[in-house]
């Protein structure tokens, strides 16, 4: 946790020393905020939604429509994407929340795909294939100053605080009352019905929740980008979030789907160059994975962590489980 | 209602094989009356058609000719999901045959009864390791008691099981030769060369 | 009148009639037994009793109310719990967590988004205790997947007791335990006797026989005799059998 | 002896179903497993198959360790299985669930006009499906397609279950064909009657534990401790 | 001299180095070459290759290549070489953002060059806009690119769908018929190019009486197929892209619709017909350019295109290559003309330049319009060639129009550029 | 009566496309049938299989072999015959690797038979793309089964009616396959009860092995025989799959008519959408599969089975 805030704290002052430059970083920090929120459905809920990118576009694009007609308030845009992404997923979660695995997976499926065809087709709204152009970097409103992050440096340090904040949040959520119930519907949905649980209300609330971070990062992609553009939302970008959150372990660690993330991102920037086909490399690596270490990165991790461990007390292994949030 | 319990009138069913040159490949017939409630022993050869006739009492299987009539309903005229209301068939999950249904059920009268009339329990288990024979033997009289009919199909290839057919058994028809026929007793049905066959080795501890 | 009742139960699943009539009546503070051989529909009537399955036909009442095709979430918050015949645990949650979701008190926090689950000292306080009534002192920490078995089957109980039942319903309770672990297991059952109403489905007819106030047979299932141990046990064909030579 | 199951835990999940049972079978002998419902007949059977593996314990079959060989081999080695709930495929007709059957091993192969001879029945049916036999025509076709596999052991559970008592004899003769050949025979029976009269050796096994086992006859002969152990 | 930095070769460098010590970035130096005229002028070619746009992402970068090396081959400009770095924009708009920041600030690249799909080009434009980078969208026909989306840096060098329409819909109405039917992509480009067509053919008495849109990745044409065929139409005026056009024509001709009713196929890539035959071409079409115009020099062009990538799939240069090829050149000439890789004095430098018929291999003359940025330019119509005299003359080319005739007049009230003092400078 | 005329196209349309899905559908059920996984890459390999036709039938393909040249040098309806039968084994022999990958999540969540293939699907579309490039190809087929045949005053495809024919063609011959010989009574015995299967010393490994390169195989036929359809792209997968879950959702799981009926009900319904909503017409299988999945989870003729979770 404390590497992870430290690497990204510092980000900006190191990262051109290495190759790579900061606007690579804000991209990163954002897909984390995604994925981070694309988790808690997936590796704590136990639900695989194979189109989440749909909700992430849905941000993407209400962020830039309550730019151009409601306010030019930077925090009422990030609102209304969070509030619009939530609301499409509420509605979706009505239709899906009574299924499990397969069933489940594959009406995220079907309903993500209609939201991609729905906005390339609606260009009135979307600027279909041309994307919704001229998204601005709204100045951060504190009240007492404002700031600008046009430029890619400040805009990387509000990145920043939006990872910081949104890391908080989902932080306190996993380890709220709420987010034990969650991880108890995922191990075991019957019984958590028996102990008088709203099973498909929990369900729905969760997916709904992290409908509204992908809108939120939809939101500060489409800062980032300066546009909003449906590509994000086909069938192939929502894969990628799934990818990206089971190779980084999200089923045994909050913290893996970062490293997923900037796995992705820094083996995309760098292996790029040597070859093309990265993405295939990438699609076997994600296939080794769920064959041979569901639990990813993180879950090697942890094995050599407690391998080490061993001969502690179950209450010190305790103590390090609730330290880890798992 | 005086009507009887249950009626096989003159029933039969023949399955044949080939189109043109038709060939009965199993035949079994009935014609027997149920006036009241009683515990009705059913033995047979396999594939002689027992099951085939509970099949058609509870009128999952339509008759070739004849009629069952359940307290003076035609089964086979009763909503499908209703025909349990009047024979119930308990059975092994894998003797499960399902047939085609040519009527939709609206068309069918309903079967007034709310609690099946005929029980028709096809090989239950008797194990007498386990306490369960006494509790079903007491199930079976408690039917018997609140007027229903019950039959208990068995292959008698212990001689508890003769014990138990003899214990509670009023009446006892016995299928083969693609025919059912009743007898009043054991010993009666003892007399049927058929039977004795049938029972093989049993017959000496008998 | 019976704390809970069941009142011509029918059940089917398509075509196949699963229950049929059933009627049971479970008094206050007693434990009643639920025999019968495998696939007789034990399982099946517990899941209607529990609101798991809706019946087709008949009433399930709960003090004076009816309680039929509730969903179960509703009718385990009025005081109905169950434990399971394979085991249903929270495997990646600590012993304490597993008690500690049951709790009412934590039910009633679900929808907290912020609050720390772990957090409140009387919830923890109450899981601990819990844990001390079925005999799981000091083993909260550990993973239920890491407990052993018995321990695992205690945990079971001891999370539907957490629910603060009024009614306890426990699916073979006994089922894949050695003889040793079934001694304790009838200890632990023999405590909770009288403090709650129990209803159990049981294989083990010696427990079943040593522990219920009544029992229940089921079978093709019907409800096929009842009555007190004693009672089942006059039968002469049940007396030839293992269960006559029960003490 | 051609089977050794030596002290085998066996769970379904992490429900314990049996608990150190050992048991033996010599060529030529008919063992029988009995005991009342759920006391772990079947899921003897099915852990000698593989189907089930015990997770400690060893099963030795004809001089080979098979605890941790996959089923198909097992089966191969020569163990035939009649399940005691038949588990014949609806869908196919009875030629075709035979014929899916037949395979040699090193022990008596067995021919379909052997195994007709022996159930005459099966040859007027072998072009009907399966789901349209009788319950006793269906066992008559797990018999027959376990001798099909030619089997140095088979495994019998519940044969009697469903068959008339003339067909039960039938069975109890080739069970005693079976040994007279010198092949080995293991059946499980509820009616402890029928397997007395073909078994030479018993197991009664209760709450998955062996309770007691001793020589067939010493249970047929002393009426005392057949009740004890087995009811009426 | 042929200096060809691609990217491989200048990441792989980075790569290495970055694990070693503190590495200074490429850019570091770029500074001090900055200083220094031998400096290359590096350029970033940001075409498709991959997404569904890939091949013609390709062949527009083999143009775009080919005119680099030329340009070095004559010293270059200002006395300084060019080299390039490419990257796959993966046909996917946020993608090209990444890449466009990147090249901008991480290999300061002085000008940035190609694109197929409009939102790619979008998505390029407003990053290049934001830091002023001079950026040329070599093939993105989507009227908009020069409307509603121009911006003060970006550079549209192809005939639009509103430029084709016009060329084309006067003629058809009068040769082939009144009655018309739309046949329109559901996206952008199809829609705005639908719409001039519409305009241009009901101003000459056409009578449109259905518009069908067509979803983007539509595989199966036939219910739309049998639909016109029972509707009788005379002129199906078809904006439909890409692959789904790929799939389409193939279906089109199996089905034996290819000769009636009369198609007005707005516009033809040439790497989207080659390869399958000339068979395959049917209808009257738009192109800005054909291997086989009777001009001077077009032939020669063929030979060295022939001579420099003798592996391609596509043996002589279309349309696709053509725009990359001779933007590039122009952007070489405009540098020159400026005297300097000044961004602004570029734009100066580009803005309403006259390029004459006889550089631009046109029958026309062709100039960059101040307005909207946009080459305005000679369209020729053409159709699927019953004489050809060799196994790559697809195309007759029936007539052509000039530049002012084909003009788009709505891009002067759709479009508004930045101011230039708005513009961020650079020199590179 | 105009109405009807009119219609009768897009019926014909409809029951083209439908047998083709149902042969799609068809190899996607034997693999659940047997290994209960559904199979994601299941249009990825019907992808595949398109493209192995085209590296047969055109040297474009990019086949460099001399013993490709052999093949070339053949009649181009001969050759297309030989491509009918040695693509789909080479796709087959890809369906048999992901088999043996698939093999260490049996036992496991469904879920991750899912993410696997899911994985093996996306690998798959990018070797495609790798290998034959982004862009739409075309497989070029013998003149005798393309054109157009007039029906009265319409004109319609000769190639549907022989792709119709072919799929009928298939699915009789998976039925008799099914039916008539002894692999067909392992498989089907082994999607029943594949504990008794093992138990009669089959050896289940090779047998889900085998019915895994047979289903595979089967998509590959019908990507052969859609290409000319739909083309052929990389991504074409996706458009393969979709149809194929809903047809087995709606029809039954294990139900072969079930599977053919379905099929044929969900070809009518987009080649309808297709000629009456044209711009609906690609939602439109999703839109049935949201109203399959959400009304009628268990299917029409279906068992229970592995997918309802």
């Amino acid at each position: 946790m404390l590497v992870a805030f430290a690497i990204f704290g510092t980000l900006p002052f190191w990262i051109s020393e290495i190759g790579l430059y900061p606007y690579l970083g804000a991209e990163v920090l954002i897909f984390c905020i995604y994925a981070l929120g694309y988790n808690v459905l997936l590796g704590y809920g136990g639900l695989p939604s194979f189109g989440h990118g749909a909700y992430f576009g849905i941000g993407a694009y209400a962020f830039g429509l309550a730019q151009f007609n409601l306010s030019s308030s930077l925090w009422l845009c990030l609102v209304a994407a969070i509030l619009a992404a939530a609301f499409f997923g509420a509605i979706v979660s009505l239709f899906i929340s009574h299924r499990r695995g397969i069933y489940f997976a594959l009406m995220t499926i079907a309903f993500g795909q209609m939201f991609f065809f729905i906005a390339s087709k609606w260009t009135s709204v979307t600027k279909g294939e041309d994307g919704l152009l001229n998204i601005l970097r709204l100045p951060a409103d504190f009240g007492f100053a404002a700031y600008p992050i046009q430029r890619n440096i400040p805009f990387y340090w509000f990145v920043f605080g939006c990872f910081v904040v949104t890391i908080i949040v989902l932080w306190r959520v996993v380890n709220s009352p709420f987010g034990k119930v969650v991880q108890a519907i995922k191990q075991n949905e019957a019984r958590t019905a028996f102990l008088g649980y709203n099973v498909v209300l929990y369900k729905a609330a969760v997916f709904t929740l992290s409908c509204a971070v992908a809108g939120f990062a939809g939101a500060l992609f489409a800062m980032a980008q300066g546009g909003a553009f449906v590509q994000v939302m086909n069938l192939q970008w929502s894969g990628v979030v799934v990818l990206m959150v089971l190779i980084g372990g999200g089923f045994v660690s909050f913290w893996g789907p970062v490293l997923g993330v900037v796995l992705y991102f820094v083996a995309r920037d760098l292996l790029g160059v040597y070859t093309d086909t990265w993405q295939l490399w990438f699609g076997l690596l994600f296939m080794l994975v769920v064959m041979f270490k569901p639990e990813g990165l993180a879950g090697i991790w942890q094995g050599i962590v407690y391998r080490k461990q061993k001969p502690r007390s179950s209450a010190s292994l305790h103590l390090l489980v609730m330290l880890r949030g798992r | 209602m005086a009507e009887p319990l249950l009626i096989l009138d003159r029933v039969e069913k023949a399955y044949t094989r080939g189109l043109i040159n038709k060939q009965v490949t199993f035949r079994v017939r009935a014609d027997l009356t149920f006036g009241q409630s009683a515990i009705v022993g059913m033995m047979g050869p396999n594939g002689a058609g027992k099951t085939t006739l509970f099949e058609m009492m509870t009128g999952s299987n339509v008759p070739t000719a004849g009629r069952v009539l359940c307290s003076g309903k035609d089964i086979h005229q009763v909503k499908y999901r209703e025909r349990d209301r009047l024979a119930i068939h308990y059975h092994q999950s894998y003797q499960v045959r399902h047939f085609r249904r040519r009527k939709p059920s609206f068309m069918l009268e309903s079967a007034g009864s709310d609690y099946p009339l005929v029980h028709l329990f096809d090989e239950p288990q008797f194990n007498t390791q386990d306490g369960y024979i006494g509790f079903m033997l007491d199930f079976f009289r408690k039917l018997r008691s609140e007027n229903r009919l019950v039959f208990i199909c068995l292959h008698p290839t212990a001689k508890y099981h003769l014990d138990i057919l003899k214990e509670v058994c009023e009446r006892f028809v016995f299928v083969a030769g693609g025919e059912a026929k009743e007898a009043p007793s054991l010993d009666a049905l003892k007399e049927d060369t058929r039977f004795r066959s049938y029972l093989g080795d049993v017959m000496a501890v008998a | 009148m019976a704390l809970f009742e069941a009142q011509g139960l029918h059940m089917r699943f398509g075509d196949r009639v699963v229950l049929e009539d059933i009627s049971l009546d479970f008094p206050e503070g007693r434990l009643s037994g639920i025999m019968g051989p495998n696939g007789a529909g034990k399982t099946t009537c517990f899941n209607v009793l529990t609101g798991r399955y809706k019946p087709t036909r008949g009433r399930v009442v709960f003090d004076g109310e009816d309680i039929t095709g509730l969903p179960p979430r509703t009718i385990a918050r009025k005081g109905v719990s169950r434990s399971f015949q394979l085991m249903n645990l929270f495997n990646d949650f600590t012993a304490e967590e597993n008690v500690l979701v049951a709790l009412p008190a934590m039910r009633q926090r679900g929808f907290d988004l912020i609050g720390d689950a772990m957090g409140d000292r009387d919830l923890r306080e109450r899981a601990e205790a819990v844990l001390e009534r079925v005999g799981l002192a000091g083993k909260g920490p550990e993973l239920a997947k890491n407990l052993s078995y018995g321990d695992r089957r205690a945990l079971e109980i001891g999370v539907a007791l957490a629910a603060e039942p009024r009614v306890l319903f426990l699916d073979e309770p006994t089922s894949g335990l050695g003889t040793d672990a079934i001694a304790r297991l009838g200890h632990l059952i023999r405590k909770l006797k009288g403090e709650i109403t129990i209803v159990a489905i049981e294989h083990d007819m010696e427990f079943l026989f040593g522990l219920a106030d009544s029992i229940a047979v089921i079978h093709w299932g019907q409800v096929i005799r009842r009555g007190t141990p004693a009672e089942l046990r006059a039968n002469p064909w049940v007396q030839n059998s293992n269960l006559g030579r029960l003490k | 002896m051609i089977l050794d199951v030596t002290a085998i835990d066996t769970y379904y999940g992490e429900t314990q179903a049996l608990f150190g049972v050992s048991l033996s079978v010599d060529a030529g002998e008919v063992v029988a497993l009995l005991g009342p419902n759920g006391a772990g007949k079947t899921t003897t059977l099915r852990s000698i198959l593989g189907l089930t593996r015990p997770r400690r314990g060893a099963i030795r079959f004809d001089g080979a360790d098979v605890s941790r060989k996959p089923t198909h081999d097992i089966a191969r080695m020569g163990v035939g299985w009649v399940p005691d709930d038949r588990r014949i495929c609806p869908t196919l007709t009875v030629a075709r669930n035979l014929s899916i059957a037949l395979k040699r091993t090193r022990f008596r192969p067995w021919s379909m006009k052997e195994v007709f001879g022996i159930f005459s029945p099966l040859e007027y049916l072998v072009e009907r499906e399966a789901e349209n036999l009788s319950g006793g025509e269906m066992q008559m076709v797990a018999i027959a397609r376990a001798l099909l596999g030619s089997p140095g052991l088979v495994l019998f559970d519940e044969p009697s279950q469903g068959l008339a008592p003339k067909i039960v004899q039938d069975v109890l003769a080739i069970i005693r064909r079976l040994k007279d050949e010198g092949l080995s025979v293991i059946i499980v029976e509820q009616n402890a009657e029928t397997a007395l009269s073909v078994a030479d050796r018993v197991y009664v096994l209760d709450r998955g534990t062996v309770a007691w086992s001793g020589l067939a006859a010493a249970l047929r002969d002393d009426a005392g401790k057949r009740r004890d152990l087995l009811g009426a | 001299m042929k200096i060809k930095i691609t990217r491989r070769a200048l990441l792989a460098g980075t790569a290495a180095t970055a694990g070693v010590t503190a590495f200074a970035g490429p850019w570091k130096h770029n500074r001090v070459w900055a200083q220094r005229t031998d400096k290359p002028i590096l350029i970033g070619l940001t075409h498709d290759a991959s997404g569904q746009f890939a091949n013609s992402g390709q062949d527009e970068q083999r143009g775009t290549i080919m005119a680099i090396e030329e340009i070095n081959a004559k010293g270059g400009v200002l006395g300084r070489k060019l080299s390039y770095i490419v990257a796959d924009t993966e046909t996917t708009p946020s993608t090209a953002t990444r890449i466009a920041e990147r090249m901008i600030n991480r290999n300061e690249v002085a000008f940035i060059v190609g694109a197929i799909q409009s939102g790619v080009a979008n998505a390029i434009g407003q990053v290049a806009q934001k830091y002023g980078v001079v950026y040329f969208n070599t093939n993105s026909s989507s009227p908009t690119e020069a409307g509603k989306d121009c911006q003060r840096v970006k550079f549209v060098w192809d005939g639009t769908g509103a430029n084709f329409a016009n060329a084309a819909a006067a003629n058809a109405v009068k040769t082939f018929g009144k009655k018309w039917l739309l046949l329109t992509n559901d996206y952008v480009w199809g829609h705005n190019t639908s719409k001039a067509t519409r305009t241009t053919a009901v101003q000459y008495g056409a009578d449109v009486f259905d518009e069908i849109l067509v979803p983007v990745g539509t595989r199966d044409f036939s219910p739309i197929l049998l639909k016109i065929q029972q509707a009788k139409p005379d002129v199906v005026a078809a904006a439909v892209g890409g692959d789904d056009f790929k799939v389409m024509r193939q279906q089109t001709v199996d089905m034996k619709l290819d000769r009636k009713p009369a198609w007005l196929n707005n516009q033809q890539d040439w790497p989207d017909v080659y390869g399958l035959g000339i068979d395959s071409v049917f209808g009257v079409f738009g192109t800005t350019w054909y291997h086989k115009l009777d001009l001077p020099g077009v032939e020669d062009l063929v030979k060295k295109y022939q001579a420099r990538w003798p592996d391609t799939r596509i043996d002589v240069p279309g349309n696709v290559f053509y725009n990359g090829y001779m933007a590039m050149h122009e952007l070489a000439k405009a540098i020159e003309r400026a005297g300097s890789t000044n961004n602004l004095k570029v734009i100066r430098a580009l803005e309403g330049h006259k390029m004459s018929a006889r550089d631009r291999l046109q029958h026309g003359d062709a100039y960059i319009d101040p307005v909207s940025h946009h080459v305005q330019q000679t369209i020729y119509m053409a159709m699927g060639n019953d004489k050809p005299v060799d196994k790559t003359d697809y195309f007759k080319i029936l007539s052509w129009v000039g530049a002012d005739d084909a003009k788009d007049k709505n891009e002067a009230t759709d479009c508004k550029l930045q101011p230039l003092d708005k513009t961020p400078s650079y020199e590179m | 009566m105009d109405f009807l005329l009119y219609l009768l196209p897009h019926l014909l349309n409809g029951v083209a496309l439908g047998l083709l899905f149902a042969l799609i559908a068809l190899g996607f059920m034997l693999i659940i049938g047997v290994m209960e996984v559904i199979n994601l890459a299941h249009g990825s390999l019907f992808a595949l299989g398109a493209y192995f036709a085209l590296s047969l039938m055109t040297p474009d393909g990019g086949l460099k072999l001399g013993i490709a040249q052999l093949l070339f040098d053949l009649p181009i309806g001969w050759r297309y015959v030989i491509v009918l039968i040695l693509a789909p084994i080479g796709v087959a022999v890809v369906g048999m690797g992901l088999e043996v990958c698939l093999r260490r999540t049996y036992g496991k969540d469904p879920l991750y038979g899912l993410l696997l293939t899911f994985g093996a699907a996306l690998v798959l579309e990018e070797l495609i793309r790798l290998t034959w490039g982004p862009t739409e190809r075309f497989i070029p087929m013998p003149p005798s089964i393309t054109g157009a045949v007039f029906i009265g005053d319409l004109i319609y495809s000769k190639y549907r009616f022989f792709a119709s024919g072919f799929a009928i063609l298939m699915i009789g011959l998976l039925w008799l396959f099914l039916e008539k010989t002894p692999y067909g009574a392992l498989i089907k015995a082994g999607a029943h009860d594949s504990e008794m299967v093992r138990a009669l010393g089959v050896n289940l490994t090779r047998l889900r092995l085998f019915v895994f390169g047979f289903g595979t195989a089967l998509a590959a036929i019908a990507g052969i025989v859609m290409a000319p359809i739909w083309g052929v792209r990389p991504h074409v997968g996706v458009d393969a799959v979709v149809p194929a879950f809903v047809i087995i959702v709606l029809g039954g799981v294990g139900s072969f008519w079930g599977a053919v009926i379905a099929g044929l009900l969900v070809g009518m319904v987009v080649g309808l959408t297709g000629a009456y909503a044209t711009d609906w017409s690609l939602i439109a299988m999703y839109i049935l599969l949201i109203l399959v999945v959400t009304f009628r989870a268990r299917g029409l003729l279906g068992k229970k089975s592995v997918l309802e979770l």
